[in-house]
C-alpha cells in the first residue's frame, strides 16, 4: 500500500494499461508534449512515444470521434479532453456515434474507448469551464459514466473503463486531483456500475458521487457529533446506477439525501431521488431529501461561485429541514 | 450498377406500398460513384458512407436480401432492422455504416484509418461524403487531422450540385470545384473526376488508392454526379427545374456504360439481357427474402446497446 | 375560432411575428425555396424575401451562434433546426453562447432568439433522427425551454417567444404537425412557465407535456371508463417549469403520474418525480409514479420503435401497479 | 500598447498574489495588433475576441479601473465580477467578449456582423482569434457563411505560432501561412502582416475596413506575432527553446515602437517618460479602485441570468 494523489493514481492506471496492451493508445489536446494541462499525463510521451501518446489539434469532434473509429477497429483508444465542457463541441460523436454505433449495426461493432475529462467548478474558471455534462451523458443509452471520488477508485476504474468493451465516459473532478489515499501496490480493477459504501451508518443515507463525496463524509462527521450516524454511499458509476446497494441502504436508514454537485434541475440527483422515493416510499421517515448546485452559469467571483457549490452545511440544513434530525 | 439501380428503383416501390418507412434517400443517377470507387478496395480497406447508402453497400457485395429486410425493419436485416436504410452495416465487409448526421461519419473514418497506420497494414479507408456535408465542421477538422497525420484515407465527395433544395452556390461562395480546397490542408493529391463515368471513377481511384498505400497520407476526389430523384421520398423537387435533370438523366450511367460496352462489342445485347433478367430476379428475391423475415422479437430492443 | 393544424398555427405565428416587428427574421436549412423540411415556413420566402426569411448552409454551430450573434445586437432571430436531434452538433453555441452570455457580461447583453425544431420519435427515423433534447436544456439556467402540445399553444407560445428576451428552445414535437385545435382568430399570447390543466378530474394528476399529452388524455378517457377521474396537467414549458400548478393539482388529487416520452433515465420526468414526491409526500397515496420512454438507441423497426415508446397502456398499468386504481 | 503591457505585467502580480484567479492569459508581445487594428474601428463597429482579451478591451478604450476589477472579481468590474479575465464585455463600446471556447466566437461574430447588413448600415464586426482556434469546425463554418452572405465582418488571426504547448505545424499540415487559406472560401481580401509592427498592422486594417464598407464582403488579416510568457499563469513553457523567444523579444513592439519615435524625433525621451509615467499612474489606480469595490453581494448569484 501507498499514499500517493488522485492524479498519480490516474497516471499508474494509464502506465498500467498502456504496458498491458498495445492496443491501448492516448490521444488528446498536449498530452504529450506539454505534459497535459492537468499533469496526468506527464511523462508519458517520453516512455511511450508519439505513436501511442498522441497530440491532437483543437478539434474536439474530430479526435473524439476519430477515438471511436480506432475503437470499432479494436484498438483501445484513451481519449482526453482538456475539460468535460468541451465534451459539448464533441456532443454529437459522443451521443450520436459512440453511443448508437453499436445498436445502429446491430451489434456489429463495439466501441472499446474511454473518453476522460476533469470536470466540475470550484477554481474560478466561470460559466464556460466549470460545467459537469457527465450528467447528461448518464441519461444516455450506450455510454457509461464513471465519476471516482478517491485515488483507490480512480485506478481501479480506470483499468476497468479501459478493459471495457464499451465507451465509458471518465469524469475526473478536478477538485480531487491533489486528494491522496492508500492504493495497493499490486494491480487491481473496481468494477463499474457497482457503489460503494465509504462510511457506515444508521439514521440516514447520504448519496452522491466524485467531489461530492468529500462533502457528504464532512457532513457525516459533523452529524456524528450530534449523534446523528450517516452513512455515506458513493456511487462511483452513473451509467449504470447501482440502485439495489442504495436501495438497500436507504431501506436500513430510512431516510435518503443525495447531493448533486451540478445544476440542480433534472440532473442525476433528480433520478435517484425520484428513483429511491418510488422504491422506498413505504418505509420512509419522510421524501428524499435533495442538494443541488445552485442553477446558475458559474460566476468568476469567488464569493459568488462559491455559493453556488454545495456546501456541508447545506447538506446538514436540508437534512435538519426534512427530517428533523 | 444496374443491381443497384434495380434495387432502388423497387426500394421507391416498397416505400410507397409502406414495406419501408422513415427516411429512405435514392442514389439513382450517382451509381457509378460507388461501383467505380469501390472496386479498387482491398477486403481489408473500410467503407464510411452517408444515409445515401445503398449504392456503397451493395458495391461493396453486401447481400442484397439482407440490405433489403434491413430497410423493411425485420430481423434478417444487416442490425437486425435496428438501423434501417440510413444506417447500412456490414462490419464483415468493412462497411462501417450508413451515418444519417451530416458530416458526423468524418471522424469515425479518420479512426478507422488511424486504426491501419496504428497497426502498420496497408490498408485505408474510404469516405464518402455529399457538396452539402461539406459545411460542417468536421469536415474540415478531419482533413487537418488526416492531412497532419497522414493517414490513410480517401475522401470522396459525391458532388450531386444539392445538398436537399440548396444548390452548392446558395451556401458557398468558393466556387464550383471543392477539390482545389485540399491544397489548404496540405493534401496534395486533389483530382477531380466525372461521376457518371464509372471508368474514369475506377482510375482516378486506382490513382488515389496507390498514392495512400505508398504512405503519401490522405487524397481527395470529387465526382461530378446528380441525383435523379428528390433527396428523399419526402421531396417534390421543387427548387430545380427539370431541364437540369434531363440534362444529367442523358448522361445516366445505367444507360452510357451498357451502350459503349455495346459499341466496343465487349458485351451483346444479349448477355446484357440476361444480366439484367439475373439481376431482376436478384432484388425480386431480396424483396421476398425480407417480406419472409419476421419482425424482430421484443427482446431485441433491449440487446446491442452495451457488448 | 378556427380550426387549424399545429402546423398553420405555428406558419400564423411566424407571419405575424414577421408582420409585426421588421427585427424579426428566419434562419435554417432549406426553410426558404424548399419550403421547410416540415413545411413549416412554406410560402415565407416568396412573401418576405430572402433577407428575411434566411436559407443557411448545413453548418448548425455557425448558423445558431450567428442567431445569438444577431440576438445580441437586438434583432430577433427565429432559427429553425431541421431535427433537435441536430442540435447536438450546435451544443456548445447554445449552452455556452446563448444560455451563459448574458450573465457572463454581468447583463450588459441579452439575447431575444428563439430555437425552433422539431423534436421526438415515432415515425421510424433511428437512432439519431429521434431525440428529444430539449430535456437537457431544460436543466441549463439561462435558456427558456417551450413544448406545446396544440395549435392554440403552439401559435400562442410561438408569439410570446419570439418576444421574449431570453433564449427560448422552441421544441415542436413532429407527430403533433397533422393534429388539430380551435385558434382565435384575433392576435393573442400563452404565456411562458405556465402549465395548463388541459382535463380537470379528481383521484389522480397526470403531468406531461407535448405529444405526451395526446397519450396522457386518451389515458384519462380510458381511466374514466373504470370510475376514476384523472386530471391532466400539460407543463407547456419545460424552463421555467410551474410547479405551483403542479403540486397544487397534487395536492387535491393526492395521487400523481408523471409522462416523460423520452428517455426515462435522469430526465425532466425524474425532477417532477423528485418534487413532487419532496412537496406532497405527505398527503399523497404513495409514491408518484413515473412512465418514460425506454432507455434504448431508438430502433429503426417499427414494432421496436413502438415498443420504446410510452403508450397509453404503460400509464395504465403503471397507476395500477402504483395506486391499486 | 504600454498600457496594455503596464496593466498586464501587473495582472501577472496580481495572480501571484491571489488577487485574480481562475486562468489568466496574458497578451504580452502580440499588443501592436490590437492597438493597430482597433485604432481602424468606428463606434458602432462590433469587437469579439478570446479569453486572451485585456489587449482588445483596452485598445478599444475600456475602463482600466472596470477591467481590473473585473479581473479581481468584484462588484465594480465591466460584469459585476462574474465573467472575470476570459469575458471582458463592454457592450457600449461594442466590445462583446472576451470568450473562452476555442473557437465559439466565431459564430457570434457573423451574428453581430449580420445585424449590421440586415440594418443596411456601414458597421463590421472584427472577430480576433489565434491560430490554435483554426482547428475548430466553427472557423471553417463562419468562414463560409460570411463568404456566402458577404457578411461585413473582418478575420483577424492572431498567429503566436503556438496554442498552448503546440507548434502550429504540429497540429497542421497546410503550411506556415493561414492567409492563402480563405480563398478557398471566396475571401479575396487576405493579407499577411508583421503583427510586431503596429503601424504595418493599421495599415493593413484600414485597407481591409475601407474594403469591407464598401460592400466586398468579409476580409481576413493574419498578423505574425509571439507571445512572450506562458499559455496562461499555470504555463511552464517547456515546449519551446528561450532561443524562439529571445529572438521575438528582440523585435517587441513597446521597445521599438518608441525606439522609432524618438529616431524619427516625433517625440522625444521626456515625453515617452511622461507618457509612461501617466500610465503607470492609470495602472496602479486601477489596482487601487479594484482593491477598493467590493465583491459582489449575494443575490447577484442568481441575477442577469434571464432579461
Ligand atoms: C447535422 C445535420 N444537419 C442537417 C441534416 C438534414 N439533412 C440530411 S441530408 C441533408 C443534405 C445533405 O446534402 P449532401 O451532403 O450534398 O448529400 P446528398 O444528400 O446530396 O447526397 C440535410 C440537410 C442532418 N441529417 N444532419
Ligand atoms: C473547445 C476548446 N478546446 C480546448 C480549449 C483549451 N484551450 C484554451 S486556449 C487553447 C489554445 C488556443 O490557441 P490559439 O488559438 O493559438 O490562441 P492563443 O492562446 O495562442 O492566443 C486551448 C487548447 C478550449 N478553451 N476550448
Ligand atoms: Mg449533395
Ligand atoms: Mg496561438
Amino acid at each position: 500500500m501507498a499514499e500517493i494523489t488522485f492524479r498519480q493514481a490516474l497516471q499508474r492506471g494509464l502506465r498500467e494499461a498502456l504496458d498491458a496492451d498495445p492496443d491501448v493508445f492516448l490521444m488528446g489536446e498536449d498530452i504529450g508534449k506539454y505534459d497535459g494541462a492537468y499533469a496526468v499525463t506527464q511523462g508519458l510521451l517520453d516512455k511511450y512515444g508519439a505513436d501511442r501518446i498522441r497530440d491532437t489539434p483543437i478539434s474536439e469532434a474530430a479526435f473524439v470521434g476519430a477515438g471511436v473509429g480506432a475503437a470499432v477497429a479494436g484498438l483501445r483508444p484513451v481519449v482526453e479532453l482538456m475539460s468535460m465542457s468541451f465534451s459539448l463541441v464533441a456532443a454529437d460523436q459522443i451521443v450520436n456515434m459512440a453511443a448508437k454505433i453499436r445498436y445502429m449495426s446491430g451489434g456489429q461493432v463495439k466501441v472499446p474507448m474511454v473518453l476522460r475529462a476533469p470536470t466540475g467548478g470550484g477554481v474560478q474558471l466561470a460559466a464556460t469551464h466549470s460545467q459537469s455534462f457527465e450528467n447528461w451523458f448518464a441519461s444516455t443509452p450506450g455510454l457509461k459514466v464513471v465519476t471516482p471520488s478517491t485515488p483507490y477508485d480512480a485506478l481501479g476504474m480506470l483499468r476497468s473503463a479501459i478493459e471495457d468493451d464499451n465507451p465509458v465516459i471518465f469524469a475526473e473532478n478536478a477538485l480531487l486531483y491533489g486528494t491522496r489515499g492508500e492504493v495497493p501496490d499490486d494491480e487491481y480493477r473496481v468494477p463499474i456500475g457497482v457503489a460503494d459504501v465509504k462510511r457506515a451508518g444508521t439514521d440516514i443515507t447520504l448519496i452522491g458521487w466524485a467531489h461530492g463525496i468529500v462533502t457528504l463524509l464532512d457532513a457525516a462527521e459533523k452529524l456524528s457529533e450530534t449523534g446523528v450516524s450517516a452513512e455515506v454511499v458513493d456511487l462511483r458509476t452513473l451509467r449504470p446506477l447501482d440502485m439495489d446497494t442504495v436501495v438497500a441502504s436507504v431501506q436500513r436508514t430510512g431516510r435518503a439525501l443525495v447531493l448533486d454537485e451540478n445544476w440542480r434541475t433534472a440532473g442525476l440527483g433528480a433520478e435517484l431521488a425520484a428513483e429511491i422515493g418510488y422504491r422506498c416510499s413505504d418505509i420512509m421517515d419522510g421524501p428524499v431529501a435533495r442538494v443541488g448546485g445552485a442553477d446558475v452559469p458559474s460566476p468568476y467571483s469567488r464569493p459568488l461561485e462559491q455559493l453556488a457549490i454545495p456546501q456541508t452545511q447545506w447538506v446538514i440544513d436540508e437534512i435538519e429541514k426534512t427530517y428533523g434530525l | 450498377m444496374y443491381l443497384i439501380r434495380q434495387f432502388e428503383e423497387v426500394c421507391g416501390e416498397m416505400y410507397t406500398r409502406g414495406q419501408i418507412r422513415g427516411f429512405l434517400h435514392l442514389y439513382i443517377g450517382e451509381e457509378a460513384i460507388a461501383v467505380g470507387a469501390i472496386s479498387q478496395l482491398q477486403p481489408h480497406d473500410y467503407i464510411v458512407t452517408h444515409y445515401r447508402d445503398h449504392g456503397h453497400a451493395l458495391a461493396r457485395g453486401v447481400d442484397p436480401n439482407r440490405t433489403m429486410a434491413e430497410l423493411f425493419g425485420r430481423i434478417g436485416g444487416l442490425s437486425k432492422g435496428k438501423g434501417g436504410s440510413m444506417h447500412l452495416f456490414d462490419a464483415e465487409k468493412g462497411v462501417m455504416g450508413g451515418h444519417a448526421i451530416v458530416g458526423g461519419q468524418f471522424p469515425l473514418a479518420a479512426g478507422l484509418a488511424l486504426s491501419h497506420q496504428y497497426r502498420k497494414t496497408d490498408g485505408i479507408c474510404l469516405v464518402f461524403f455529399g457538396d452539402g456535408s461539406t459545411n460542417q465542421g468536421t469536415y474540415h477538422e478531419v482533413m487537418n487531422l488526416a492531412a497532419v497525420w497522414k493517414l490513410p484515407m480517401l475522401f470522396f465527395l459525391e458532388n450531386n450540385l444539392y445538398g436537399m433544395g440548396s444548390r452548392f452556390d446558395r451556401v458557398r461562395a468558393g466556387g464550383e470545384d471543392f477539390y482545389p480546397g485540399a491544397a489548404t490542408y496540405g493534401i496534395e493529391h486533389a483530382v477531380v473526376v466525372d461521376g457518371m463515368d464509372v471508368l474514369a471513377v475506377q482510375e482516378a481511384t486506382r490513382v488515389a488508392v496507390d498514392s495512400i498505400r505508398a504512405g503519401e497520407g490522405p487524397a481527395f476526389i470529387e465526382a461530378k454526379t446528380f441525383r435523379f430523384q428528390g433527396h428523399s421520398m419526402a421531396d417534390p423537387v421543387k427548387y430545380r427545374d427539370s431541364g437540369e435533370t434531363a440534362a444529367w438523366q442523358a448522361r445516366d450511367p445505367i444507360v452510357t456504360f451498357p451502350r459503349d460496352l455495346l459499341a466496343q462489342e465487349l458485351f451483346s445485347e444479349g448477355q446484357l439481357d440476361d444480366i439484367r433478367a439475373s439481376v431482376d430476379a436478384e432484388v425480386a428475391a431480396a424483396v421476398k427474402f425480407a417480406e419472409d423475415s419476421p419482425f424482430p422479437p421484443d427482446e431485441e430492443l433491449f440487446t446491442d446497446i452495451y457488448a
